[in-house]
């Protein structure tokens, strides 16, 4: 899925943290506010699409990107940063459309935890442009 | 990105009349962003066209939403899908029409939005537009705001005789683009790009367009004809 | 000289010039154009025809032109960038000089919304400025735009509008030196009721040498009633009508406000000739074509140089 | 020994940490609900007179109702109609059974000499089963649902617990199960956390719930003021 994009570089550590910390309020009122009742699953086509697999859950995609930087206040490994970002790249397509009962802009988180990764030299390489076209499972 | 409008419903409704096992194909990209074409757009369509007097009380209506349809590695989602059914409505712009159409050129395609243009999202559920897609950009002459779109006349040597309270002549509730222009070029003390005679343009719109991107070329372009 | 223009005869010989407009009918109604000629006919030197004025759909000006002509009208084609490409404007160019119409003038047009029309879809290959270039290419270099020769270059006077009232009033002037540096011989303006902006305008012009390289008209068109002095003054785009004037209108009679309209317009037209650098009138008359004749003599523009003078 | 431990837990339980939860409480809820006013106000108004020109065709009346029921048919009530219902009961009884107790009630007379009014007990009772019984439900989700269970942690779970201890020892105390002493100390105890912790963790989402609803405009609901949080 994710051909050479595991660079070996090493984590920007000051620049990753400097960046958490001036989003810190933004992070903390939105995760705080996400009770974990998964209402925002059914709003993801993408879940409805991949038969409802809960790693396209909203709330699941920003828990365990952002919500994850913000927790562990940016120590992660270049490996758990790679992993968000198939999260916030592969498994989600911004469209905008996520609903969450408590205004949990969800697009901005995820957006957001885009810009630290994209800071950090971790763009999202979507399969396609490498020109090894995947075909999906019809669900 | 594109923007655009659900249809109407009574002209979906007129257009999948003869059919009864309708998909209706949500896009996950630009028509989702505004509203028009996304999940709970192509979900809401079945409701509504399932809950009024449908043309036929036994028609079946089904969504399903991709991410894209303007590409096939999405369209791919539906092979196994399209078979059940003699009828596709496609929430797409008018590309994505085209390209599931040509998917599955056996199923009878119907689109259900109107394409209305490339814009910006000014807050939510309030669009409008900024390109016109002329192919050959001149936002740097004047200042970042397009004379081909903003003005109702498209004049690449305005304004015109007829800005009024610096509102368009042709409606009092659009800025008239050319003072704007004049504006902010005045404000950044490069006016001179706007004094000087705009020449006539090559309006690039004679044959559908064409990109291939110059990595690629060897990819697409048959032997021997390489440039 | 350019072109056999009578029009561009008159202002090269240094008198003040006076033009006149001509709103071609709604039908195939070649007396009704006879009709208005007759009434301007050795009142003016030379008669706008207008193009699908305000985008209503009427007789082409080219057709009216040639009727005009034949009535003994020196007319003065009209061409807007809103219902025609760059093909149809130059092959309209040629075929038009052909027929022995040596003027015209170069407008962006009326948008269609506010025609009869309001569906259509809008043209604007060219704007008017780049189509006042077009015209003085063919003339001067004998070129299409695609730059191929033309076999017969069209020999055409070549007018522009300009409204020197229109916002953003600072570029005004910068508008006027692009038309004129597109190729305008002759400029007829907007219709002029505030005197003092006008004047500070021309002055501008003058400063910046534009007199000297260009004619200006300025726009005239008497004020009928105080309703449509009020309505001019509200709902046109850039037409300035001064307090002083809907007051005088307002002091006098219903009945007696045409006249008093005329008299306006006619001390208007008496400061005018007494501004430096203005090269003649350009008497927009709407729909009052017959009241002209009493206009022109009332102050005192006659009689006109004949053709046969020049 | 046990008895004085037990003793001294329910006077500070009663006495100062009930203060200073309450004091906790009330700061913590104003804070919060200023912070997520002044994040929702509009700072830069946009706005259009209603006469304005758009590209967007007027709906007829049978394409209103028609989008009405589209909206209702995939709202979370519609979607979610157990999940829906089970919570409303639980939030409704969580807010009504502990402020109409009546033995909470005959505390606030005790301290201030007002009786604030109460619901028979036997109500209360059923309220609190009701709470606990919920609470299961919850707790079951999030243990078998894969959906729920991929988004949860311990953080959680213990949440949840803290939000069900002082249910769960009201409803030991009222049957007089257990030790009372050790029971009623506990529901103290487990009461004062509750209402510490309210404001500042994600059960707070109560304060969200609402603000949501009367101060983001999004497309789910009808309220004028901004898009999103910004901060």
């Amino acid at each position: 899925m994710r051909p050479d994009t595991h660079h070996t570089e090493p984590l920007n550590m000051t620049s990753l943290q400097e960046t958490l910390r001036h989003h810190k309020k933004r992070m903390s009122l939105n995760l705080k506010a996400c009770a974990g009742c998964s209402l925002c699953a059914e709003s993801c086509f993408l879940f409805e699409l991949n038969d409802h697999d809960p790693c396209y859950m909203p709330s699941y995609k920003v828990l365990n990107s952002l919500g994850r930087l913000y927790r562990k206040r940016g120590r992660v490994t270049q490996t758990q940063l790679h992993d968000m970002a198939d999260l916030v790249w592969h498994n989600c397509v911004l469209c905008g459309r996520c609903y969450c009962p408590f205004g949990i802009n969800i697009p901005a988180m995820i957006s957001l935890a885009r810009q630290i990764l994209r800071e950090q030299n971790i763009a999202g390489v979507y399969p396609h442009s490498l020109g090894a076209p995947v075909e999906k499972e019809p669900p | 990105m594109i923007k655009a409008l659900t249809k109407p419903l009574e002209e979906i409704r007129e257009m999948i009349a003869p059919y009864s096992r309708v998909l209706t194909i949500g896009c996950g990209g630009c028509v989702s962003l505004c509203l028009a074409g996304g999940q709970k757009e192509a979900r809401g369509l079945n409701i509504k066209l399932s809950a009024s007097k449908a043309p036929r009380s036994d028609a079946i209506f089904d969504d399903i939403t991709i991410e894209r349809q303007c590409e096939q590695q999405f369209l791919a989602a539906l092979d196994t899908r399209v078979g059940n059914y003699d009828a596709l409505i496609s929430l797409a712009c008018g590309a994505g029409v085209q390209f599931l159409a040509e998917r599955f050129p056996n199923t009878p395609v119907f689109p259900g939005v109107n394409t209305q243009f490339v814009g910006v999202t000014r807050d939510i559920g309030w669009y409008e537009e900024r390109c016109k897609t002329c192919g050959d950009c001149v936002l740097g002459l004047t200042a970042g705001i397009c004379p081909v779109t903003m003005c109702s006349k498209s004049l690449f040597n305005g304004p015109c005789g007829g800005p009024q309270d610096g509102h368009c002549e042709v409606d009092p509730d659009t800025p008239c683009a050319w003072i704007a222009i004049f504006e902010r070029l005045q404000a950044q003390g490069r006016l001179e790009s706007i004094t000087a005679i705009h020449p006539a343009r090559d309006w690039q719109n004679q044959i559908p367009g064409r990109i291939l991107v110059e990595e690629y070329r060897t990819r697409y372009i048959e032997d021997g004809e390489t440039s | 000289m350019k072109s056999e223009s009578r029009l561009e005869r008159i202002l090269r010989s240094g008198r003040f010039a006076l033009t006149g407009e001509l709103g071609p009918p709604r039908g195939a109604d070649a007396e009704s154009v006879r009709k208005k000629a007759a009434f301007l006919k050795g009142m003016v030197d030379a008669v706008n025809i207008t193009d699908n004025q305000t985008a209503v759909v009427r007789m082409s000006s080219l057709g009216a032109c040639l009727i005009a002509k034949q009535e003994g009208l020196e007319p003065v084609y009209q061409m807007v960038c809103r219902d025609r490409n760059r093909i149809a404007m130059q092959s309209d160019i040629l075929g038009a000089a052909a027929l022995g119409v040596h003027t015209m003038l170069c407008l962006s047009g009326d948008h269609q919304t506010f025609g009869d029309h309001p569906g259509c879809k809008k043209v604007f290959d060219l704007d008017s400025i780049q189509l006042l270039g077009m015209v003085k290419t063919m003339r001067d270099e004998g070129r299409f735009q695609s730059g191929a020769e033309i076999s017969v270059p069209p020999q055409m006077f070549i007018g522009a509008a300009a409204n020197p009232f229109a916002e953003p009033h600072e570029f005004r002037i910068q508008r006027l030196a692009k038309k004129v540096a597109a190729g305008a011989d002759f400029i007829q303006t907007q219709c002029v009721y505030n005197m003092e902006r006008f004047q500070a305008w021309l002055n501008q012009a003058r400063d910046m040498g534009l007199t000297e390289k260009v004619y200006i008209l300025a726009g005239v068109t008497p004020l009928k009633s105080l309703g449509m002095a009020r309505y001019m003054k509200k709902n046109v785009p850039g037409m300035d009508v001064p307090q002083e004037y809907i007051t005088r209108l307002q002091g006098v009679e219903k009945k007696d406000q045409a006249r008093e309209g005329m008299e306006i317009c006619c001390e208007q037209i008496q400061q005018m000739r007494e501004m430096k650098g203005l090269a003649g009138i350009h008497l927009m008359a709407i729909e009052w074509e017959h009241r002209v004749p009493e206009i022109v003599k009332k102050a005192g523009l006659l009689p006109r140089p004949e053709p046969e003078q020049e | 020994m046990y008895d004085q431990i037990v003793m001294a837990a329910y006077t500070f339980a009663r006495g100062p940490m009930l203060w200073a939860a309450a004091l906790i409480l009330c700061v913590g809820v104003i804070y919060r609900i200023r912070e997520l006013y002044c994040l929702t106000i509009r700072k830069e108004k946009q706005s259009l007179p209603a006469t304005v020109s758009t590209t967007t065709p007027t709906q007829t009346p049978e394409e209103r109702t028609l989008d009405r029921l589209a909206r209702i048919q995939q709202s979370a009530f519609a979607v979610h109609p157990v999940m829906f219902f089970v919570s409303i009961l639980f939030h409704a009884c969580l807010f009504a059974a502990p402020l109409l107790a009546l033995g909470h009630s005959l505390e606030v007379y005790r301290a201030w000499g007002i009786t604030p009014p109460s619901l028979p007990e036997p109500l209360i009772d059923i309220m609190t089963a009701t709470i606990l019984v919920c609470g299961l439900f919850f707790l079951m989700r999030r243990l078998v649902l894969p959906r729920v269970q991929a988004i949860s942690g311990i953080a959680d779970y213990v949440l949840l617990g803290c939000v069900m201890a002082p249910f769960l020892t009201g409803f030991c105390a009222y049957h007089q199960w257990f030790d009372y002493t050790t029971v009623i100390t506990l529901h103290l105890l487990a009461g004062n956390v509750l209402l510490i912790v309210l404001p500042f963790t994600k059960i707070g989402h109560m304060i969200f719930f609402f603000f949501v609803r009367l101060c983001i405009s999004s497309e789910f609901g009808p309220a004028r003021g901004s898009r999103d949080w910004k901060v």
